[in-house]
């Protein structure tokens, strides 16, 4: 039975050695404990009520025996622990950055490029990536099972990983520091690149590429891609109940009340002033605390989302 | 009876363990231990309590470390804004008070009750005194737009003090309940338990303002 | 002996004055068995509905906020008002007395006072669920500080209730002191009275500092403190830093009673002295104070710098071996033993196989290259419950079953309790097993939501889960309905002193103190080996 | 209780903390630099150590009550250099 993720980064292998090894000696304790259990409990059961017993009650080999191997077997997976951990924590000098901010509840990406990226990673495969990252609010952690990384983000302090991935393919990201509501929505995606795409993904022909074939699908069907691709999911739900955001089930042309006491019919103009200035119209019950999405969804992607919208009635 | 009076009366207990069970064990002569057994019991226990509160002050201790090594700079400036004098007389009116309790401890084994009960009062006056002072210093940093969470130095400052505080009023609280006492002729040379784990208690107090009044006044 | 004296410490008196305002130490313990009893119910009902929620990815029963509060409740309920307290306040009270030869413990009136507190903090807390908190268990900044939810009061409640475990420790550890019986050595203390000790050490200890911790979190929300939060220049892994000071600590305060108490029924049921008395006794105290030395492990991957990492791996290693050495001392004692498989040896022996489980696993978590893949993965999860259920809980259960004659003087159907105990262990394994997997696959926990491809190790889980309750149900119809007749005195012929006087013993305990002159475990005849 | 102290001897005790309440706040107004919180600390725990000593009675207590004045004191050392150890380690690899 399958019980490790795909192993996808120079440190997962020593990762999955110590898994094995303590595995191993795991199932042997436990194996011999339980086997001893039994065996004394089926050989020594009581037979009469005088049963003779010895008063054994203590045997200096045994118990320096008992102590010694756990202490020597508890050295050995310490040290694998730290050996594997400390390659981990060291930074190789070629290693590409990329800025990571968490944020309830989705992740941003920003690259040295100046690219920026939501809830999805772009990496080349065989390069050192660091991650420097930060919240800008509650603590988050970054968890890539693939890649067996993980490390806390908190707000005014950079916490710092490093990987290499190994393997082209897309691979999951999770939030494993516990921060609200949509805490389990927080998910992401890392795509692990040949040199080639990425590259051509960094000067933009690959999104040439993508949007061609956006083109040819209808802007609510993207719309519905984008919905859940960029992060909207985590806080606006689609069957009306109530979330962080408000509910995009009949949201279009419904009349908003804001927190200054003004309203406004929630028209495409409306709708894409909030994606773009989340901040400026805020509806009457719920905080600002969605971010920006300038420069992270271009035109055609919000007249897309407005038309998703407009198919939730 | 509000949070005081739970807690003296919780020291208490400590204090006489066999008066506080209901008389039906006093009347049947099952008294499950002998004076001295109590007498060392109820120390023992109280030190251990006092072992405890040292470390619910341990943590504030260690937030003062661990900021103070973030913001050296804060803490110099907070710590200059601070009342010297102010703090100076308190440490001495404090320590005055922690003798007075040692002579009360001294007098009772002596049966000396008229000083016992002088002696209790000078303590609770001098812990009013201290209440005081802190309540005009408090208020003098509110006036000057100071208050907790001002910053990392000033939440520090009023944590402490305000938590050293709670406990000078308990203090005062569990030394009134041993004056009434007094003043019933609860105690003799031969039954000062109370009066000297009570007077435990209020040391502890001494003692953390020792500590407190360096650590946020002087070392700027 | 006159008529008076016979009555026994249930019959004297009735009515809720006779309890409620009681100092016999017995009242006081079942008082507090009751009390934990409801709240591990209604801890035990909020996992349930979680497990549900579990049955498929997405939305089940319930919402994401409704989900994260039930965890929050389930797991502080356990923690704070079942597991913390639990053993050690209900059959330490019962049975430190008894076991040393005192009539009562030493402060009886504080300890009176302690249980108002305990029903005080509970009611704090109870209080709070009016907007219960959201925060999981940990209470982790700035999460607590900002969330609308009633952190407050939630953690006012655990700060009274810390006051009340350290009362109770501080009148256990003088109890222990000053009220052994005549020739009760310290090498001659029952086991469990050495676990209680270590207990009642790591209760004093530990607890005021998460008392200031918490005080300062309601700090925090009412003025803004900013220790804990970053925005004001706050560290956030400070708090866990004190969080986690006293809440390993409070890992063993949760477990070593559940040791006590399988010392305690291995060498009866197995009519041999206990193998290697000191070394138990010892390691017990090594553990108590090594465990203050590790906290940082539950801090791998939460910043905590490189180098404090490591020294607290180390040191979590050298915990580890305590451990083990006990492990093998209660297999050693069934050697050559004469071994009655009742239920209470029944849930002794399952603790030590999945307390075994649960330490092994601990192994993965200590080596810092592991933990950092599975850490706040259901991994530790599924740890965590194999200590805590597999570990305290059977050990707890066993404790209801062994002492229930003493304590109720009524003897119980041991087949049912039988069915009882395999329906719960293979529920129990069942429900936590597959989480093992789930975690090193990398499925994080407090999870609303889930991936599809662990739907099928969640149900599984699940429908354990609903075995488990079965068991539980099973167990506790079985120990409410106690069979006709008096429990003699002593019905396993146990050498320990709670077992010399009637059950359910009187009021008063012992007529006379007794003196004791044989080591406690003093069973089986001395003969050399092999001779 | 013949070998407690008299109450002349309580009295120079506390002349004593008085001396020391004045020598440290008079080293508080030279700068030592870091030292002064080291001699600040080292002032307050003679002080300390006096009251508990001859105040509190620690001189004619038990080992025992020595043991649990004295862990809790372990604790905090513990506490403290741990959490200022994580503080001052965490470099950038």
């Amino acid at each position: 039975m399958k019980w490790l993720p795909e192993s996808a980064s120079t440190f997962a292998p020593g990762v999955d050695l110590i898994l094995w090894l303590v595995t191993i000696i795991s199932v042997i304790s436990c194996v011999l404990i339980a086997f001893l259990l039994i065996y004394f409990v089926i050989k020594y059961r009581r037979k009469t009520e005088n049963d003779q017993t010895p008063a054994i009650t203590h045997d200096s080999f045994l118990e320096t025996l008992w102590t010694v191997i756990p202490t020597i077997l508890c050295i050995v997976i310490f040290i694998y622990g730290y050996v594997y951990y400390d390659q981990y924590t060291v930074t190789p000098k070629n290693a590409v950055e990329v800025n990571v901010t968490a944020k309830q509840w989705l992740w941003s990406f920003d690259y040295s490029n100046g690219k920026k990226t939501l809830n999805e990673l772009y990496v080349p495969v065989d390069q050192p990536i660091r991650l420097v990252m930060q919240s800008d609010d509650v603590l988050h952690s970054f968890f890539v099972p693939a890649f067996r990384v993980k490390q806390d983000v908190m707000g005014n302090r950079y916490t710092y990983i490093n990987f290499t991935a190994t393997k082209e393919g897309v691979y999951d990201l999770y939030c494993t520091e516990y921060c609200g509501t949509a805490h389990s929505d927080m998910l992401g995606k890392v795509h692990v690149l040949s040199k080639a795409k990425f590259a051509s993904w960094q000067d933009g022909s690959a999104d040439k590429v993508k949007k061609a074939s956006a083109a040819s699908i209808p802007p609510a069907e993207l719309g519905k891609q984008l919905y859940s691709n960029k992060g909207c999911l985590a806080c606006h739900s689609i069957d009306g109940a109530n979330g962080v955001g408000p509910s995009w089930k009949g949201l279009f042309a419904k009349n908003r009340v804001f927190t200054d006491g003004a309203s406004a019919i929630a028209d495409e103009n409306y709708i894409k002033e909030s994606i773009l200035y989340p901040g400026e119209k805020m509806v009457e019950g719920y905080g600002p605390v969605m971010p920006s999405y300038k420069g992270l969804l271009d035109d055609d992607e919000i007249t897309a989302i407005i038309e998703y919208i407009k198919t939730l009635k | 009876m509000g949070i005081f009076g739970i807690t003296s009366k919780l020291i208490k207990s400590i204090a006489y363990p066999s008066e506080m069970v209901p008389s039906i064990e006093e009347d049947d002569g099952h008294h499950h231990f002998d004076a001295v057994t109590e007498h060392e019991g109820a120390k023992l226990g109280m030190w251990l309590f006092l072992a405890t509160e040292l470390l619910l002050f341990g943590g504030l201790f260690a937030a003062y470390a661990i900021y103070r090594a973030k913001y050296p700079e804060m803490f110099m400036q907070g710590s200059k804004s601070l009342d010297v004098v102010l703090g100076s007389v308190n440490t001495v009116i404090l320590i005055f008070s922690s003798l007075t309790v040692a002579i009360a401890v001294k007098a009772i084994q002596e049966n000396r009750i008229k000083l016992v009960k002088i002696m209790l009062w000078v303590t609770i006056i001098c812990a009013a005194i201290f209440a005081v002072n802190k309540y005009f210093e408090y208020t003098y940093k509110f006036g000057k737009g100071i208050f907790p969470g001002t910053d990392i130095f000033y939440s520090i400052y009023f944590a402490a003090t305000g938590v050293h505080m709670l406990h000078v009023f308990i203090g005062m609280a569990v030394l009134g309940v041993l004056l009434r006492k007094v003043y019933k002729g609860k105690y003799s040379k031969d039954n000062y338990t109370a009066i000297e784990i009570g007077g435990l208690y209020w040391h502890l107090v001494d003692l953390i303002w020792i500590y407190l009044f360096p650590l946020l006044y002087l070392v700027g | 002996m006159s008529e008076e004296q016979e009555k026994n410490y249930l019959d004297n008196g009735e009515g809720f004055r006779s309890w409620f305002f009681t100092v016999d130490h017995k009242r006081i313990g079942v008082m507090y068995l009751w009390a934990i009893g409801v709240f591990f119910i209604v801890a035990a009902i909020a996992s349930f509905l979680l497990r549900a929620e579990h049955l498929t990815p997405g939305p089940t029963i319930v919402n994401a906020d409704t989900y994260n509060v039930l965890f929050t409740l389930h797991g502080s309920m356990m923690v704070f008002l079942f597991i913390v307290p639990g053993v050690a306040a209900s059959f330490g009270n019962f049975l430190i007395p008894l076991m040393i030869g005192a009539k009562d413990v030493i402060f009886p009136k504080l300890n009176l006072y302690s249980f108002w507190l305990y029903l005080a903090g509970a009611l704090i807390f109870m209080l709070a669920l009016a907007a219960p908190a959201d925060t999981g268990w940990t209470f982790y900044t700035p999460y607590s500080i900002e969330t609308g939810a009633n952190v407050i009061l939630i953690t006012f409640g655990v700060f009274v209730l810390g006051f009340s475990s350290i009362l109770t420790g501080i009148n256990f550890i003088v109890t222990m002191h000053k009220l052994r019986a005549p020739g009760m050595t310290w090498d001659r203390l029952p086991l469990f009275c050495w676990a209680a000790y270590a207990t009642s050490l790591l209760q004093v200890l530990a607890t005021p500092v998460v008392g200031i911790t918490l005080l300062l979190l309601i700090g925090e929300r009412y003025f803004g403190l900013g220790f804990f939060d970053p925005a004001k220049g706050g560290d956030p892994v400070m708090f866990q830093h004190f969080f986690w000071f006293y809440s390993h600590p409070a890992v063993y305060i949760m477990i070593l009673p559940a040791m006590g108490i399988v010392s305690e029924i291995m060498p009866v049921f197995a009519r041999k002295p206990i193998f290697g008395y000191k070394a138990i006794a010892y390691a017990s105290l090594a553990i108590a104070l090594i465990s203050f030395l590790v906290w940082g492990h539950h801090m791998f991957v939460s910043g905590q710098s490189k180098l404090v990492n490591i020294i607290f791996s180390v040191i979590t290693y050298a915990v580890a071996v305590p451990t083990a050495i006990k492990v093998f001392n209660w297999l050693w004692t069934l050697y050559k033993g004469s071994i009655e498989l009742s239920t209470a040896m029944l849930y002794s022996l399952a603790f030590i196989f999945l307390f075994t489980i649960g330490g092994l696993t601990g192994l993965f978590l200590g080596a810092l290259a592991a933990d950092v893949h599975l850490h706040d993965t259901y991994f530790v999860v599924a740890h965590m419950h194999y200590v805590m259920i597999g570990g305290t809980v059977f050990g707890f259960f066993a404790a209801l079953h062994f002492w229930y004659p003493k304590m109720w003087g009524r003897m119980f159907d041991e087949f049912k309790a039988k069915i009882a105990f395999v329906l719960i262990f293979i529920g129990f394994n069942v429900a936590f097993f597959p989480q093992f997997i789930m975690g090193t696959l990398g499925m994080p926990r407090r999870y609303f939501n889930y991936a599809p491809e662990f739907q099928s190790l969640h149900v599984v889980s699940t429908y354990g889960t609903w075995i488990i309750g079965i068991g539980f149900i099973l167990m506790l119809w079985n120990l409410m309905r106690p069979l006709p007749g008096k429990a003699p005195a002593n019905p396993y012929n146990s050498l320990s002193l709670e077992w010399s006087m009637d059950s359910p013993p009187g009021t008063f305990n012992f007529d006379d103190i007794p003196t004791v002159t044989e080591p406690v475990y003093n069973y089986g005849t001395k003969i050399e080996e092999g001779a | 209780m013949d070998n407690h102290a008299s109450y002349k001897s309580l009295i120079n005790i506390w002349l004593f903390l008085i001396f020391l309440t004045v020598v440290t706040v008079g080293a508080a107004q030279i700068d030592f630099g870091a030292l002064n919180v080291l001699i600040a600390i080292f002032i307050a725990s003679i002080k300390a150590g006096v009251v508990a000593y001859h105040f509190m009675h620690l001189k004619h207590e038990d080992g025992l009550t020595w043991i649990y004045a004295s862990y809790p004191i372990f604790l905090l050392f513990l506490l403290i250099s741990f959490t200022l150890t994580d503080m001052f380690s965490r470099v950038i690899n």
